[in-house]
Parts: C-alpha cells; sequence; structure tokens
C-alpha cells in the first residue's frame, strides 16, 4: 500500500529560537524569539531593553548643561540631530533667537552627519547580507574622513555635544570649510563605486527585490517613518513637510522608493539620501553667512523658561521628537524621546513572518536600527 | 522631590478646531495653553478611545500619525500625553489625558483604556509608560515591561521611586547628581 | 601604477618563502621514508624480511607526505587568504609574528592547541568528538590519487596511482557532510542543527553538477586513471582539457610540423581531423564551449562543495552565529578551520588536475623544441645545468627533475584557483538557501547535462579515431 | 550579603565554583595544566599573538571596535582580525558599551561559555564605572562587578587607537604571566556569580528571598494547624 507523502501528512514540528542579546546580526542587543518551521519564520517576539541607560531618567536629573553632554548618546550615529531635537524644544520653550550663521553650521554638520550615518549602514547591511570581508570595509574609508572633519569642529569623533541651546558652541576655521568643500567634490565618485559594486550585483538583488514588503497603510498604523517610510513611496520628510530651521531656503528633492516598499526600495532610498545631503552640504556653504553663532550663553547654570515644547526633526533613520517639560529651573521636569528606531522597529515582526532565516537579516538591516535609540 | 510641576494658567481658553470637533461629536474637551501653537486638549480617560478613533478616521481630520504615547508624573495627577500628527496635513494635536493621583505610593498605578488594540502604534509606547511612569493600559493585548525586566519593582519616572541599591550600583549611588 | 604595490611584494614574498618551507619539509620526509630508511636497511643485510621492510617504508612514503603537506598547507592556505583579503582592501595584513607576519598562522595553531577544550552540556560526547575527525579524514585519503598526477607519476608514489583514481576522489569528497551533519546534531545547539542541516541540503545538490561536470571530461579523456587523464595534457595548453579535452591537440602537431618546416604537416592534420569540412569546425567550437563551461560549473559547485563564499551558508555568520561548528572550541575548531582549506585546496588541485593540464608546463612543446633547436645559448644552458645537478639526481636520488616540474606547475595552477576563491569571498555577499537549491537543481544541473550531451556529440560523431 | 557563592568539598577546601556545571574539562586540557611550566613560554607568545575577539558590543564602542578593524587603524596587523561570533571560538571580551542589568546575565553567560584562557578589555568609562549613566537605576556600574578585567580601557568611547593600545597591553601581559597560576585565582574577584536572565538579579538574592517565602507560609501553616 503506498503512502502518498503529501505536506498534510508530513509533520514538521517548530523550534523556538532565541537570536541574541549577543548575536553578530542584531547590532547589538536586540533579542528575537524566533517561532521557526524549519527555516520559515512563524511567529517573532523582540525582547529590546537590554541597553536601557536611563536617558529619560537621567534628563530630569541633572541640569540642562550637563544633560546636552548626554543626549549625544541617544543615538550614536547620529549625535548631532539628537543634540539639534533638544535644542529645537528648549528654544521652542524658551524663544531664544537662533543667529542665522548657527542655523547654517546646524544644517550642515547635521547633513555631514547623515551621510556618516548612513555609510556605517550600508556597511552593515553589506554585512548582514554575508559581505564579511571585502565590500564592508569601503564606506567606512569615507565616514573617516567626515569623522576627521567632526572632530576639528567638535573635540570628538562621535559624541560631538557641538548644537547647543540658541546655536552652536564653536565656530569653524575657514580652512574646515575648504576640507568639507573638498569631500562634497569627491564624495559622489564614491558613491558611483558603492553603486557599481552593489547595486548591480545579481545576488544581492536576487535578496533584496521583493523582499520585506511593507505596505503603506501598515506604515501608517505603526508609525514608520524616515527611509523606512519614503522606501514605501510616501512622500513624508519633515525638512520638507514641518521644515524647521533654514531648510526652507534649501533647494532639495525628496527620493521616494520607486516600486513596492521592499528593502531594495528602502536600500536605494538612502543611497539618493547621501547624494542628496551632499548636494545640501554645497548649498549650506555657498549660502554660510557671517556673524554669531551662539545666542544663549553657555553656563553651568544654564535655565529656560517654564513650559512645554514638542519638537521634531529628520533624523536619518526618522522622525526623531523631543517632548520637554520645564518648569523654570536648571533641570527639565520631564524629557520624552521619540525614537524612530524604537517605532520602526515595531514594524518588524509584521514583515518577518513567513519568510525564511536569511531575510531576517536583510529586513531587519534594511530598516536600520540603532539600539540605544531603541532601548534609550 | 521639591519642584513644581509646571505653571497652570487658569484662563479661559477659546474652543480650538479640534476641540470643536470633537464637541461635535459629543465629546466634551478642555483647552489648555499652547505650546508652539499646537492644539492642547484634555479629555476624560472614558472618552480617549472614541475620541481616537475619530481623530484617526474621520476625513475631517485624519490625524493618522501618532508620535508618541508619553507619560507625566506630576504632584496630584499623571498625565497620559498623546501627540498626534498627520501624514497627509500639516496638522498637530496634542491631548492629554490627566489621572488624578489620591495618595497614590509608588507600586499602584493609575488605569485607563488603551488604544493599542485599533492603533498598533500604541503598543509598544503604551508598554514603555506602563514601565516607566506605571499608567495600567486596560485591554491591552500584552501589557507587560517592555525595557525594564519584566519583574522590576517600582517605575523609575515617578518621582517618589526610590532606586535599587545592591551589589550592582553600589558605587557613589549619588555621584552626579 | 599600483599605490600598494608594497604590499604586494611582501605578499609575493611570503608565498615564495611558505612554498617553500612546505616542499622542503615535504621533500625531507619523502627522501627519509622513500629512499634513506630503505637503503639502511638493506644495506643492514639481505633476505625477504629485510625486504619487506625495505619496501613497507617505502609504501608508507604517500601517506607521510600528505600527513606533512596537509597542516603545513592549510596554516599557508589561511595566512594567504588573510594577507590576501588585506591585500584587497588596502591593509596590511597581519605582519608582527616572526619575520612579516610569516609565524602568524602558527601562533594561531598552537593557540588553538592549548584552548580549552569544551563538550557541552547536553551535547553527544562521542560524535561530537568523532564529528571533526569525519570531516577531516577524507581529506586525507580522498587526495592519495591526486598525489601519483602532482608528482608525475613518480616511483615513490607509484602505489597511489589507482585505476579508478577520480572516481574515488569523487566518492572521498561526499563524506565530509556526513561529519558536519554530526556535529550539527550533537553539539545540542539550535544553530548548529540548522547549520548542519543546511550543509547536507546543499551538498547533495551540488554534489550532481560537480560530478557530472567531472564526468564530461572523464568521457573525453575516455579513463578514470588520474595519470592517464594528465598524461593526455601533456605539451602546451593547447592541449588541456578545458580547450576542448584534446580537440586542438591535431592543431598543436600541426603548428609544430609547420614550424620545423617538415613537409607532413598537412597529413598530420588530415589524420587528426579526417573529416576536412565545416563540421569539424563546429564540432571543434561545441566542444571547447563544452569543456569551458563544464570547467566554469565545477569551479561554481567546488566553491559549494567546501562552503565558500557565497555559498557558507552551513556556518553563515551572519544568521547562525557560526553554524555548525558553533559549539566547537580549540583543538577541535582548529581541525575543522584546517579540514575546511584542505578540502579548498583539493578542489583546486583537482580542477587543476582535470582541467588546466596536470602538472604539464604550458608553454606548447613546439615552442621549446624550437627555443632549443634555434637558440644554442639556452639549451647549452641547459645542458651545464643537467651535468652539475646529475650527481644529485642519479647517485642520490635528491632532486627528479620531472616530479619537480610536475610539482612546479602543479603549485602555480593550484594556488592560482584558490587565489581566485578568496577573490570571490572578498567581494561577494551570500546566497539565500531557497535561491541555492533553485540555482543547483534549476540552473546548474540541466546545464551540466546539456554539456555532457554536447560533448558526446560532438566527439563521438567527429572525433571517432583521435 | 554580596559574598561569592561558596562550595566546599568533603575534606574542607574551598572549591571555586567555576565551569564545572556547565563544561567539562578534558584529559588534554589537564594534562597542559600538568605541563604548563615547560610549554608556558610558548604557549604564551602564541596566545598573545593571536588573540581572537568576540563580537560583543552594545553600543557607542561597537561602533569604534568595527573602526578598529576598517582599513585605517587595522587590527589585523596583531593578528586579532578574526572577530568570532560565537564565544567558543573566542579568547576575548571587549566589553564595547554599557551593561545594562538586564544584560548582565548575558555577559556572564558569554564569559562562562569562552574556553579558557580568556581575557577581559573594559572598553569605554561605561564598562569601567557605569560611565555618564553611573546612577543611572539600570547601569551596572563596571563590568568588574560581574567579571575578572584584565585591562581597563577609558574613553567615550575610547578612539580606535586606544583599542590597539590596550590589546598590545594585554598581549604584553599575556606573555608575561603564568597561566597556572591565573587559573588558581579562578572567580574569586567576582561578587556577583550567579544572575537570573529577565531580572538581573543576582540569584543568592532570590534564593534567599524564595527561601524567606517559604519559610513564612510554612509558618504559617503550622500556625493554622496548630490553631
Amino acid at each position: 500500500m503506498a503512502t502518498e507523502l503529501t505536506t498534510t501528512n508530513l509533520k514538521t514540528d517548530e523550534m523556538i529560537i532565541n537570536m541574541g542579546p549577543q548575536h553578530p546580526a542584531t547590532h547589538g542587543v536586540l533579542r528575537l524569539i524566533l517561532k521557526l518551521d524549519g527555516e520559515i519564520v512563524r511567529h517573532v517576539e523582540p525582547v529590546i531593553g537590554h541597553l536601557h541607560r536611563a536617558q529619560e531618567w537621567q534628563g530630569q536629573n541633572r541640569t540642562l548643561f550637563q544633560y546636552q553632554a548626554l543626549i549625544d548618546r541617544v543615538d550614536y550615529l547620529s549625535g548631532m540631530f539628537t543634540s539639534l531635537a533638544f535644542a529645537h524644544a528648549c528654544e521652542q520653550i524658551d524663544g531664544c533667537e537662533v543667529p542665522p550663521r548657527a542655523q547654517y553650521l546646524r544644517a550642515l554638520v547635521c547633513e555631514m552627519n547623515r551621510i556618516s550615518s548612513h555609510l556605517l549602514w550600508l556597511g552593515t547591511f553589506l554585512i548582514d547580507l554575508g559581505a564579511l570581508f571585502g565590500f564592508p570595509f569601503y564606506p567606512f574609508r569615507e565616514r573617516e574622513k567626515l569623522l576627521d572633519l567632526f572632530e576639528e569642529i567638535a573635540g570628538q569623533r562621535m559624541m560631538f555635544n557641538y548644537i547647543r541651546i540658541g546655536g552652536v558652541i564653536r565656530d569653524p576655521k575657514p580652512t574646515w570649510f575648504e576640507k568639507v568643500r573638498k569631500f562634497t567634490q569627491e564624495f559622489p565618485d564614491r558613491i558611483d563605486e558603492y553603486e557599481a559594486i552593489v547595486t548591480q550585483n545579481p545576488i544581492v538583488l536576487k535578496r533584496t527585490k521583493d523582499v520585506g514588503i511593507l505596505d503603506k497603510q501598515v506604515a501608517f498604523d505603526y508609525g514608520v517613518s524616515g527611509p523606512s517610510l519614503r522606501g514605501s513611496g510616501v512622500n513624508y520628510d519633515l525638512r520638507k513637510v514641518r521644515p524647521y530651521g533654514i531648510y526652507p531656503d534649501l533647494n532639495f528633492d525628496v527620493p521616494l522608493g520607486q516600486n513596492k516598499g521592499d528593502t531594495w526600495d528602502r536600500y536605494m532610498c538612502r543611497i539618493l539620501e547621501m547624494r542628496q545631503s551632499n548636494e545640501l552640504i554645497k548649498q549650506c556653504l555657498d549660502k554660510m553667512p557671517e556673524g554669531e553663532i551662539l545666542g544663549k550663553k553657555q553656563i553651568a547654570g544654564l535655565r529656560i523658561k517654564a513650559g512645554e515644547g514638542f519638537s521634531a526633526i529628520e533624523s536619518p533613520r526618522g522622525v526623531l521628537g523631543c517632548y520637554v517639560i520645564s518648569n523654570g529651573s536648571d533641570k527639565a521636569y520631564r524629557i520624552k524621546w521619540r525614537n524612530p528606531s524604537f517605532c520602526n522597529l515595531a514594524v518588524l515582526p509584521s514583515l518577518l513572518i513567513g519568510r525564511p532565516i536569511s531575510d531576517i537579516m536583510a529586513i531587519f538591516g534594511s530598516i536600520d536600527v540603532i539600539l540605544p535609540d531603541v532601548d534609550r | 522631590m521639591t519642584e513644581k510641576p509646571a505653571e497652570k494658567t487658569e484662563v479661559k481658553l477659546e474652543i480650538g478646531r479640534f476641540g470643536k470637533f470633537l464637541q461635535d461629536n459629543g465629546i466634551k474637551s478642555k483647552r489648555q495653553s499652547d505650546s508652539n501653537n499646537v492644539e492642547t486638549i484634555v479629555i476624560d480617560a472614558k472618552d480617549l478611545e472614541p475620541a481616537m478613533r475619530l481623530l484617526k478616521t474621520s476625513s475631517e481630520t485624519t490625524l493618522n500619525f501618532l508620535l508618541c504615547v508619553s507619560g507625566v508624573d506630576y504632584a496630584d495627577k499623571i498625565d497620559s500625553v498623546y501627540h498626534l500628527w498627520s501624514y497627509e496635513h500639516n496638522d498637530a494635536l496634542v491631548i492629554k489625558v490627566e489621572l488624578p493621583k489620591n495618595n497614590m505610593t509608588n507600586t499602584q498605578t493609575p488605569c485607563m483604556s488603551s488604544i493599542s488594540n485599533f492603533w498598533p502604534a500604541a503598543n509598544w509606547h503604551e508598554r514603555e509608560t506602563y514601565d516607566l511612569v506605571g499608567i495600567r493600559y486596560l485591554k491591552h493585548p500584552y501589557l507587560r515591561r517592555i525595557l525594564n525586566p519584566w519583574d522590576w519593582e517600582g517605575h523609575p519616572l515617578r518621582r517618589d521611586y526610590k532606586q535599587l541599591i545592591d551589589a550592582l550600583n553600589d558605587k557613589n549611588p549619588h555621584s552626579f547628581r | 601604477m599600483l599605490t600598494n604595490s608594497n604590499e604586494l611584494f611582501k605578499f609575493s614574498r611570503l608565498i615564495i618563502v611558505w612554498l617553500s618551507i612546505i616542499f622542503i619539509s615535504v621533500w625531507a620526509a619523502c627522501y627519509l621514508f622513500g629512499f634513506l630508511i630503505p637503503h639502511i636497511i638493506l644495506s643492514m643485510g639481505s633476505g625477504d624480511v629485510f625486504n619487506f621492510a625495505a619496501q613497507l617504508f617505502q609504501y608508507l612514503t604517500p601517506v607521510i607526505a600528505i600527513l606533512v603537506f596537509i597542516p603545513i598547507n592549510a596554516m599557508f592556505m589561511v595566512l594567504v587568504e588573510r594577507r590576501g583579503l588585506a591585500l584587497f582592501t588596502v591593509r596590511m595584513g597581519p605582519n608582527r609574528v616572526g619575520p612579516d607576519g610569516l609565524l602568524q598562522t602558527a601562533a594561531d595553531a598552537v593557540k588553538l592547541l592549548f584552548k580549552e577544550d569544551i563538550i557541552p552540556t547536553g551535547a553527544d560526547g562521542l560524535l561530537f568528538t568523532l564529528a571533526p575527525i569525519i570531516f577531516f579524514a577524507p581529506s586525507i585519503f580522498g587526495s592519495i590519487p591526486l598525489l601519483a598526477a602532482i608528482t608525475g607519476n613518480s616511483d615513490w608514489f607509484a602505489i597511489t596511482n589507482l585505476p579508478t583514481g577520480i572516481f574515488f576522489m569523487v566518492a572521498a569528497s561526499s563524506v565530509p557532510v556526513v561529519g558536519i551533519v554530526m556535529g550539527g546534531w550533537a553539539s545540542n545547539n539550535k544553530y548548529s542543527l540548522v547549520g548542519g542541516l543546511r550543509s547536507a541540503a546543499q551538498a547533495i545538490s551540488y554534489e550532481i553538477p560537480l560530478v557530472l561536470s567531472l564526468l564530461t571530461i572523464c568521457y573525453l579523456s575516455q579513463s578514470l586513471n588520474v595519470i592517464e587523464i594528465s598524461d593526455r595534457q601533456t605539451g602546451g595548453f593547447l592541449n588541456w582539457n578545458i580547450f576542448g579535452g584534446g580537440a586542438l591537440s591535431g592543431l598543436d602537431k600541426y603548428l609544430a610540423a609547420v614550424i620545423n618546416g617538415s613537409e607532413n604537416a598537412g597529413e598530420i592534420l588530415k589524420m587528426y581531423y579526417p573529416q576536412n569540412s565545416i563540421l569539424t569546425v563546429i564540432a571543434v567550437i561545441a566542444l571547447i564551449f563544452a569543456t569551458v563551461t563544464a570547467f566554469f560549473m565545477y569551479l561554481t559547485a567546488a566553491c559549494a562543495e567546501v562552503n565558500r563564499i557565497p555559498f557558507d551558508l552551513p556556518e553563515a555568520e551572519s544568521e547562525l552565529v557560526s553554524g555548525y561548528n558553533t559549539e566547537y572550541s580549540g583543538i577541535k575548531f582548529a581541525i575543522f578551520f584546517l579540514a575546511e582549506f584542505t578540502n579548498l585546496f583539493i578542489v583546486a588541485s583537482i580542477a587543476s588536475v582535470m582541467f588546466l593540464g596536470a602538472g604539464s608546463s604550458p608553454i606548447p612543446q613546439f615552442v621549446v623544441d624550437y627555443v632549443l633547436t634555434h637558440v644554442p645559448a639556452v639549451s647549452g644552458l641547459l645542458n651545464q645545468l643537467t651535468a652539475l645537478l646529475s650527481p644529485l639526481m642519479n647517485q642520490f636520488y635528491i632532486l627528479n627533475p620531472a616530479t619537480f616540474w610536475s610539482v612546479f606547475w602543479m603549485v602555480i595552477k593550484t594556488y592560482s584557483l584558490v587565489l581566485f576563491a578568496v577573490l570571490v569571498r572578498g567581494t561577494l555577499p551570500r546566497f539565500k538557501i531557497d535561491q541555492l537549491m533553485d540555482f543547483s537543481w534549476k540552473r546548474l544541473i540541466p546545464i551540466s547535462l546539456l554539456v555532457f550531451f554536447i560533448a558526446i556529440l560532438s566527439k563521438g560523431v567527429f572525433f571517432t579515431n583521435v | 550579603m554580596n559574598e561569592p557563592l561558596k562550595i566546599l568539598n568533603q575534606s574542607n577546601e574551598l572549591v571555586s565554583p567555576e565551569l564545572s556545571d556547565t563544561v567539562t574539562l578534558t584529559t588534554l586540557d589537564k594534562a597542559i595544566d600538568m605541563l604548563s611550566t615547560i610549554v608556558s613560554p610558548i604557549a604564551n607568545l602564541a596566545r598573545s599573538n593571536s588573540v581572537w575577539p568576540l563580537t560583543f558590543g552594545t553600543s557607542c564602542c561597537a561602533i569604534e571596535m568595527m573602526c578598529v578593524g576598517m582599513s585605517a587603524f587595522d587590527i589585523s596587523r596583531f593578528g586579532s582580525e578574526v572577530f568570532r561570533a560565537t564565544p567558543r571560538q573566542a579568547d576575548l571580551i571587549l566589553t564595547a558599551g554599557t551593561i545594562t542589568r538586564k544584560m548582565a546575565s548575558a555577559l556572564i553567560t558569554l564569559y562562562e561559555q569562552l574556553p579558557e584562557p580568556k581575557y577581559v578589555i573594559a572598553m569605554g568609562a561605561c564598562t569601567i564605572t557605569g560611565g555618564m549613566f553611573n546612577d543611572s537605576y539600570s547601569v551596572v556600574q563596571g563590568v568588574d562587578r560581574l567579571i575578572p578585567v584584565d585591562v581597563y580601557l577609558p574613553g567615550c568611547p575610547p578612539r580606535p587607537e586606544a583599542i590597539l593600545d590596550a590589546l598590545l597591553k594585554l598581549q604584553q601581559k599575556i606573555r608575561t604571566e603564568n597561566y597556572a597560576k591565573r587559573r588558581l585565582k579562578g572567580y574569586d574577584q567576582r561578587p556577583v556569580r550567579y544572575v537570573d536572565y529577565d531580572s538581573g538579579r543576582p540569584m543568592e538574592d532570590l534564593l534567599a528571598m524564595a527561601m524567606e517565602e517559604t519559610k513564612e507560609v510554612l509558618t504559617k501553616q503550622d500556625n493554622d494547624n496548630t490553631k
């Protein structure tokens, strides 16, 4: 008697795999509890908080002046943006004026920081896809140049503490601007290099096309923002939608995903964003006015008026918000961060279910999550 | 902590655009002083769910971008603050739900209804607010601590939180404060 | 203008130094067992017992050669890979241990030897310990027939000349996967389990195109004996199997006759290509196409067989922490490491035996003849050298020129393929498991069947008397 | 209360509670220990020149740890570019980034999974004292409260050159130490040994709490019975 081998009478058991908190592909300390059927993911539960350093608690227990130095660590790849969000919120409450030169400098360093953040993302994304040697070394080459430039104005490679309430802390030398200009001139060629290796690579195409399709409605429901949202074709960039700083004066386009919102679109979106940021840096350099750079005196007992303010800016990962409640003392009464990674990560389970293990890395990498940004 | 909460102006404010919209649909709201020209309203805890449903789906408002849910611990009350934006328009709204404390201790939690059943974005935010500030969101699908370990005691962002001193952090507990 | 020409120079120096270390040690071992000890035994007395003992030592020579060769070679290959990757990414690479980092991998090996050897709780201790051995053993006994081909059928290695050598090697190369599955299952770790199962699926899928592409060559050479296959390819690169498996050897002889001014050049051509028509040309082109395709398919399938990027799914580092060897530490991990690189070396040397003419020189014989006859200086120099070295060769049996040149060319060919694999590793990302399967079953296997068919057709129809 | 867990054997000697519950030491390992005076110069030289780090990074320092492997700084010169993802094959934990209470137990597990000899570089201010987050409720004030540390590397985050310097210091330390003596030290410097995975609290505390609770319940039951 021949038994038919069909999928119905082939019994398979589910296997629970614990991925993380120490795993090469989870970018630090995310823990995913996966339920697998063979190689197919049936259930995902992200466990976060392994890097919960109590940033908000620190915010209400330290003076504003002290806390300014701490917030670069919220999102260590784009410290300028976290500083900027905090400064914006405090300026909203305080109503202090930011000099135009400081505004331009802020936009300049932020766009530089966006490039450096995306470059690191590109390297780690390729590592996630399995290119452990060779290619990931190239983005780091450009990133080192940017970090050297940051070091010259801020004194640190990654933790800048450069953007302060009321302006920026240091006026760069004229030679620094020349170096930045030199960088902007050669950077498009470098992106061409990356694209020549990655964009047309058949294995990369196979692994990213039609993988992890993020539907528009799902993205809206989960509050996804940033390149992950724009990859799905939603034209939502705070620099255009709710312009802050000097962005209304600058001329740029928002790159959008071309077709479905898959991993490939999110990759392409970030590549285009780097080119666009490069153009923005050039514009900032051209329009840079002379004058003051700091509208508020930076002293240890720095105070802002009482009140509450919410500011949001477009960080490399999405909408970075900072909600500050002040009671007029030198400490904030409550600080709440709205982190893009935290909100974008919430959508991960719905993208992963039904995909094989290998896609976890591609999808997770393409969302571009920074764990301290999730855990604070 | 001896610090006083944010100043409260008892000036009667005019009803705003969204407040009027809610009033038309039978939901009472109280206008608070604006921050940075964003309308701020206070509504009752029981009205929150219908109000959110309306604001999210109604074609008049479409505030479909929930930025964050934050809990704020004041001396006499705990606020649950919702920042709403729209993906399509330039609208913004801040909704506050005030939960009175009534001599509540650190371990007790005020309760209100959850919105994460129809709005997945609120899911993790509510878990985080429960974890740090201690607002219990009823009918939440999975209300467990998210940032701290699951058996953590107390809610760290409460003003009366006393942190655990043990072998892992007995070195200068008040060093930089 | 190379910006890192200095590094390139250091890299080539490293290769030369290491290769000489490897071959001096292997040669010393062979000399000891193949010549010195038997002679000492025979000089002590005569009789069946002494003869038998001397013969026994001679028979041991291949085994000793392999046992000496494999660890040193694997260490060298790890160093080549690390330095090579450093070269591709504009770095220095390991250069602190010994002169210019020559002993880096030796330090690694010693360290791994002295590391704690862990058997995790819940692991099946016996299988856990056996797995690396089963993974490693086939690369020792599987490479035995290769020795005959590599050394140009030298006397010391005569017993390694199996009549079904290639069959033996293919059979041996399919055993290591058992070791991987065993290690994956026994480690009591889910990542290891998934890695082991992936490896089994992958090995089964890629064995087929690998064997089919080798089968094409075996058919064209009409032999399973590696010695015969390599003998048919002597006399210049035109005779190599990658260029039609002998389809161009007639052309080679014809050119030689033309250059030498021989009158029967036309007859030679007639003899090799009897049906002198357009069909012959088509058949030759078809054969070359078939063998070149078979070569690249062999490379792809071999890459998958030895788990190299882009097919390194069993130990995908960013997915399954380290795959099947996640739980292995110390000496067991070192054995896995060793076997992996040895397998890479073996598949590369099979490729050079089967496709790239084994130990034969790539310079066509007629060019050599022309130079020897028309440039007296070269032949004079060669004669002097032979006279100088003849006591070494004839009396002490230290240097065998045929073996030396065979090994020399073989090493160059094999390490070129190894460097190619390193280059691939520095370039490509990894496949997904389903794409890997698709690639094998939907692309490689049909193409290799087609290639085999084309080879049979063109060879069988048009070259019946070759 | 916070003293290390002490296990006494039958003849009342202190047994360091090291690894015996998780791994088995093979005879080869023991033989090498016996021969350690002879082999240790060679072994130390080999060990110091091939320190393979674990890819363990939690936050900012991890990025600098990646940078040090890249072309500009190039840790591969010292033979340490072989970043292993699995603790079984690594020699060194660079604790790159803040360790929180939730992460503490994972770090201890990782450390115990490393095969001997194992080394730790406490990288960054956060892992030395808790750094900027020293007084946070969730941060462990220094990784040396969990695992023994060989080299302290300050900075927030340290520059890649500093990591290379720490590596060289560690190499020097490995070259000059006697491994057999190092092993005898065991885990004595570690106050918190067993930590519950979810709560991040020492297991002894949890056990003591559980004991107290059961005692209470039992006395209550006894009281009820007597009534």
